[in-house]
């Protein structure tokens, strides 16, 4: 059993690769290259989207890279289509690992006539019905409070689903993050709020977002545990989500963990020029040392285990292009989606107002 | 007390029961809840203390600490968790304690409840009620006594709805639980125990988005919703004696508003008076008059013209001079009709 | 020096009146007799206010009786019109504490005409610039995050001025609590966050308001130390808050000070009635017997100080009575202040209103 | 672009730069923050990123980190501690990164800064000032397009702002940090850097609550404000070459808002066309309708109509078709043209 409220990260292996401390590995080696392939994969799906970015195919992107051991670790700990995810908009390889297709994730990218979303929403906010991973909100926390909203329909339901909310290090300030583990701890309901602490939200630090020592510590608000992870180690994550999760299904009630990770890439395609305004380029070279693939390779290697990692990438861009083609030779939806999905039918002013520009289009 | 109710509303009943507003709201959602095991009702102090006005008692002894709960006192909480457990298929009904309490909730409402269809492209919805009193008249000063729909008219995705009789609150209520969009229920609370009403037992609904008829007239329409109701009735009958007839409209539904009965009635009148108790600056009202004045300008024989609150902040001892009663409505209609 | 996150209460006497553990008194005996009068004063306000609401006079009126070992402690460790006081509702105590006369409180309660806040608030939402008692919201929780600005203000202009800020348990619920202190936790300003913790918020009690073990741990949350408190023994409360107080002008950041007490009264007039549907009478009468005044005059007559408590209150009670008649004497503020004071001056388009009541009243 | 400045503006100044709207705001704060010790500068990346547009670019390499800072990621501390240094004597310019991540800090600009003035009887006051990109138009989808400013305009207590030229938008800036009353400053994002104007260095005021008339004319009156404005005017001259005399109003505050100026000019003009983005349902131009209708009934030629936004969240890919354009304001004046 991991302990909460350590004041080290929990880790598994080392930056070496090698083990640390004495646990025996419950993964088939099945699993660990479907892991080490959806973090690529992950990884992949940011260089490419960064470069149809520049191509002007989708006009906002925020990368992942760099985190792909906390959300790649977290996804393989759950449930897919079972469990419910409230995710925040950088949750990519979220998605990715629990299974979602690229394809739905590109077509939402490019609005594309097969979007899930019906390109109503920014690029990069996803959400997929089959995988219960919620459509993302730009507003930041306020998919917490729902979240916990879920899990206490869940354990009305009296069925064994967990839901798993994440949100980044910033999130944490919000009031309605606070709201919702408040509620949830109350509640005793199955959630796992999970941090993906990557220790920036744009240009504030750390230490501009709360004087706390860490995130975890946050959980003795609420009378739930706070386990402190580090988020580069993907095994370490998914060893402390996986039991976490368990004992949530037992109904043992809600926890926070903390993934201490690190975003190497810009906040976002917005915010890509600003960066070196705000934090050195020797902390983004020192924690780019400290990648988590690399890191799991050399795991992998360690227990004998060879990838190879050339064709993994290579494939990996194969699909997410075979993807992009294929999700564009959809099309795009028209503009009368736009009066869709306010509500359940079209109500008579709205419909008004879809005449109203029907007329303009056809003239 | 009579309202002349919609010939389509479908009453399939036992008994019929005398009640007042809240009594026909607590009712409704006993119906609901006997009826639908996916709908649950929480907020601060709704379960042992049946809510500041009672309007959730007995509840939960008749349906447990599962179905009927205390939340902690946090609105965002409550909305945040509305929308949660709506997505998952529960139909919540979520209790804030006063209307001016909705504010720390609000970013949950306009930016959760209101857009996860839309955003999802019809993935996820939020068949949610939140059901909150409002309004003025109980020297209750500016935190218990605001009439905020103008903020949820104005957000798209939101149906907002406010009933002013016993009957309509009861099935209204009814109708906002079983609709797929999150619903905002005001209740008028000055008038929750102002009269009682002949409501049925068992199950109707009253269609959301459609007015009522309260009087029928040829010379003036006056157009309100809520708390204002039995004032402007009262203005009508006044009137009539005078030999004024006065057609009186009541909304009910404030989004979906229902266009056709008000132009139908100012179309016959020629004259609009538009009552609300609400700041009188870009309140809902403007909306209902700007339609108007759009869709039957020829047709108008005199402004439109509105009563309402006045641009303060809800104060406490001049709560009286604040709202509009019947000597302000009186004196507009006079205007109306001299003009 | 006292230590934060103790898992009892601090306390400095016994129900018995008798010292715990050994500490010296650092209170005059002039200072003793204020605070027990303040208390007295406290009570026998509460307790004229019932009656005078029964008999009309004014429509609002929630007791702190029980908790005034809390607020009057608090109210003799800060210094009066020189620190700066975001109170909550339930603080007629710490009011007079601070030395706030009882006509300015009536004449708020009253709406009469000398009220200072002009009668368009609440009965019982008092404000007085004088003492830096900044006005009452009735909005749960608001006042939090505006205390931190302040303090953040105090801060910045270089005074030795401290910001305190009062709230319920359920209060801290709210995301606006937690807005107020992760913020002043970062910002280190010098402001200290007071629970009047009296174990119910409404019907709702402690364990429904939160799953954490207490209010004062959750300062782990916000990186500042958390004092958990006998809220009933003022002379625990006066200490704790004095130390903490001096520590804060000197520099040293925030604090969240949790005073457990008990709401012995109603939660309001309008919940008089409802009270016996959520707790039961042998709660209530257990924390009767637990009374901070009594327990207080206990204390005092071991150190030997006689106190004639019967004068006191029948001193108390000529001070409310005189002060309803004078308050009384100036009547009420007319109609038009309703539209004085919404911006500095009155614009056109309430001016307009402005003349059409005019024009109604004069008809 | 010229704008018909006000006679009354005192300008006493030294240079005259060419800056774009967002250069204009800039140089507002700095001249602020040079003249008065007491403004400071806060919100989420408004520090050493200079903002995510860079709106306070350069502004805490001149003042330092005691001046301008950056907040935890949260609007109700942001703007809770606006009010609470505004209460302290303090002068706080707060920005909120979109207008559409007001919604966790509303509860304190309604029920905190909007009415401590009044609730403490003048004894407290809140002069703080919210500065907020809003608006669509950069492809943002629905939490980056907003125009939420009919419910501040629906709250009594707050002043609203939003300007549409950069010397308007320097002169408003420095009239709201001086206002003892908390203003909340809207920015169209959409035209941050659409134009330069030449933009006098040094100190002048636009005064809160007086529209500018941008152009005079006489067969028709356009009312807009903020990220429409430069669209609107585009129609005034493509119709005065069809020989069809526009009036243009750019309102600039929306509370208070210049009655005078738009009832004089549709007196004149005896038509209205009313243009904003945000939804039409109880838009803020509702407000203006309904007083040029109620105070112009007999010098109306046609009914006040209205181009606005529609009753939907902000779509992501129908952002054009959802914008009002030049197009559909075209076709508007046509009908009310030839009504
Ligand atoms: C309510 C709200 N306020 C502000 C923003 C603007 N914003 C977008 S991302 C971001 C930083 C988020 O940081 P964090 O939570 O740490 O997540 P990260 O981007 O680092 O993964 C901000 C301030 C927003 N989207 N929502
Ligand atoms: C935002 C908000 N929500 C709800 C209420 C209604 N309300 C008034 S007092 C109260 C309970 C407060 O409890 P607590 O904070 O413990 O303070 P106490 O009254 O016990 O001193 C509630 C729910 C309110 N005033 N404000
Ligand atoms: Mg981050
Ligand atoms: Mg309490």
């Amino acid at each position: 059993m991991h302990k909460p409220f350590t004041d080290k990260p929990i880790q598994r292996i080392g930056e070496d690769g090698r083990k640390i401390g004495r646990w025996t590995l419950d993964l088939t080696e099945d699993q660990l290259r479907t892991m080490h392939r959806d973090m690529v994969r992950a990884r992949v799906f940011d260089e490419k989207l960064v470069t149809i970015l520049r191509q002007g195919k989708t006009s906002f992107y925020a990368q992942s890279s760099g985190m792909e051991g906390t959300q790649v670790g977290l996804a393989h700990a759950v449930r897919p289509g079972h469990d419910w995810i409230w995710p925040y908009y950088r949750d990519q390889g979220l998605a990715i690992g629990l299974g979602v297709s690229v394809r739905d994730l590109l077509a939402q990218c490019l609005g594309t006539s097969e979007d899930l979303c019906r390109a109503r929403q920014m690029p990069h906010h996803f959400g997929v019905r089959n995988y219960n991973f919620v459509s993302i909100s730009s507003s930041i926390a306020n998919q917490v409070a729902p979240a916990t909203g879920t899990a206490m329909a869940q354990q009305y339901l009296g069925t064994d689903e967990i839901t798993v909310c994440t949100f980044g290090d910033g999130a944490t300030s919000e009031g309605d993050w606070h709201a919702g583990l408040n509620m949830a701890g109350v509640a005793k309901a199955p959630i796992m709020f999970v941090c993906e602490n990557n220790q920036w939200a744009i240009s504030v630090d750390f230490k501009g977002q709360t004087a706390s020592t860490n995130i975890a510590v946050k959980a003795h608000a609420y009378g739930m545990p706070g386990y402190y992870v580090d988020g580069n180690d993907v095994l370490a994550v998914h060893s402390v989500v996986s039991e976490v999760a368990e004992r949530m299904r037992a109904g043992e009630g809600p926890a926070l963990v903390e993934c201490l990770t690190y975003r190497i890439g810009s906040h976002s395609n917005a915010d890509a020029d600003a960066e070196k305004q705000y934090r050195s380029r020797e902390e983004v070279e020192l924690w780019r040392s400290r990648d988590p693939i690399t890191r799991f390779e050399r795991f992998l290697a360690a227990e004998g285990l060879s990838v190879d990692a050339a064709a993994i990438r290579a494939a990996a861009q194969r699909e997410v292009e075979d993807a992009i083609t294929a999700t564009e030779a959809t099309g795009t939806p028209g503009w009368d989606v736009m009066f869709e999905d306010v509500y359940e039918d079209v109500p008579a002013h709205i419909a008004l107002q879809r005449e109203y520009v029907r007329a303009e289009q056809e003239a | 007390m009579t309202a002349l109710q919609d010939k389509e509303t479908a009453v399939s009943t036992s008994a019929t029961l005398s009640l007042n507003l809240i009594q026909a709201i607590n009712l409704a959602m006993r119906e609901e809840m006997r009826l639908d095991e996916r709908v649950v009702l929480f907020g601060e102090d709704v379960g042992a203390r049946g809510g500041v006005f009672l309007a959730t008692e007995g509840l939960q002894a008749e349906f447990g600490r599962r179905r009927v709960f205390d939340t902690p006192l946090s609105e965002a909480s409550i909305v945040g968790a509305a929308v949660g457990m709506a997505v998952r298929g529960l139909r919540p009904i979520a209790e804030i304690q006063f209307a001016d309490y909705m504010g720390p909730g609000f970013d949950q409402i306009v930016s959760q409840a209101a857009k996860i269809r839309y955003r999802s492209g019809g993935q996820f919805t939020a068949p949610l009620v939140i059901r909150t009193p409002s309004g003025g008249g109980v020297r209750g000063g500016h935190h218990h006594s605001q009439s905020p729909e103008a903020y949820y008219a104005h957000t798209p995705g939101l149906k907002v709805v406010m009933p002013s009789t016993p009957y309509d609150a009861k099935g209204l209520l009814k109708a906002a639980v079983r609709s797929d969009d999150p619903v905002i229920f005001f209740e008028p609370k000055r008038i929750y125990r102002a009269f009682k009403e002949d409501v049925p037992e068992g199950d109707y609904v009253v269609e959301l988005g459609r007015a009522a008829v309260r009087r029928e007239g040829a010379d003036l329409t006056i157009v309100g919703y809520g708390g204002v109701m039995p004032d402007a009735l009262k203005v009508a009958d006044a009137l009539k004696a005078e030999g004024v007839s006065v057609e009186v409209v009541d909304l009910r539904s404030i989004v979906p508003w229902d266009r056709e009965t008000v132009l139908n009635s100012v179309a016959k009148t020629g004259r609009a008076l538009l009552v609300s108790e609400a700041p009188r600056t870009a309140n809902f009202m403007g909306e209902v008059a700007y339609t108007i004045q759009e869709e039957l300008f020829d047709a108008l024989l005199a402004p439109v013209s509105q009563v309402a609150g006045f641009d303060t902040p809800y104060p406490y001892a001049q709560d009286k001079v604040y709202l509009p009663g019947p000597n302000r409505m009186l004196r507009a209609a006079a205007k109306l009709l001299g003009y």
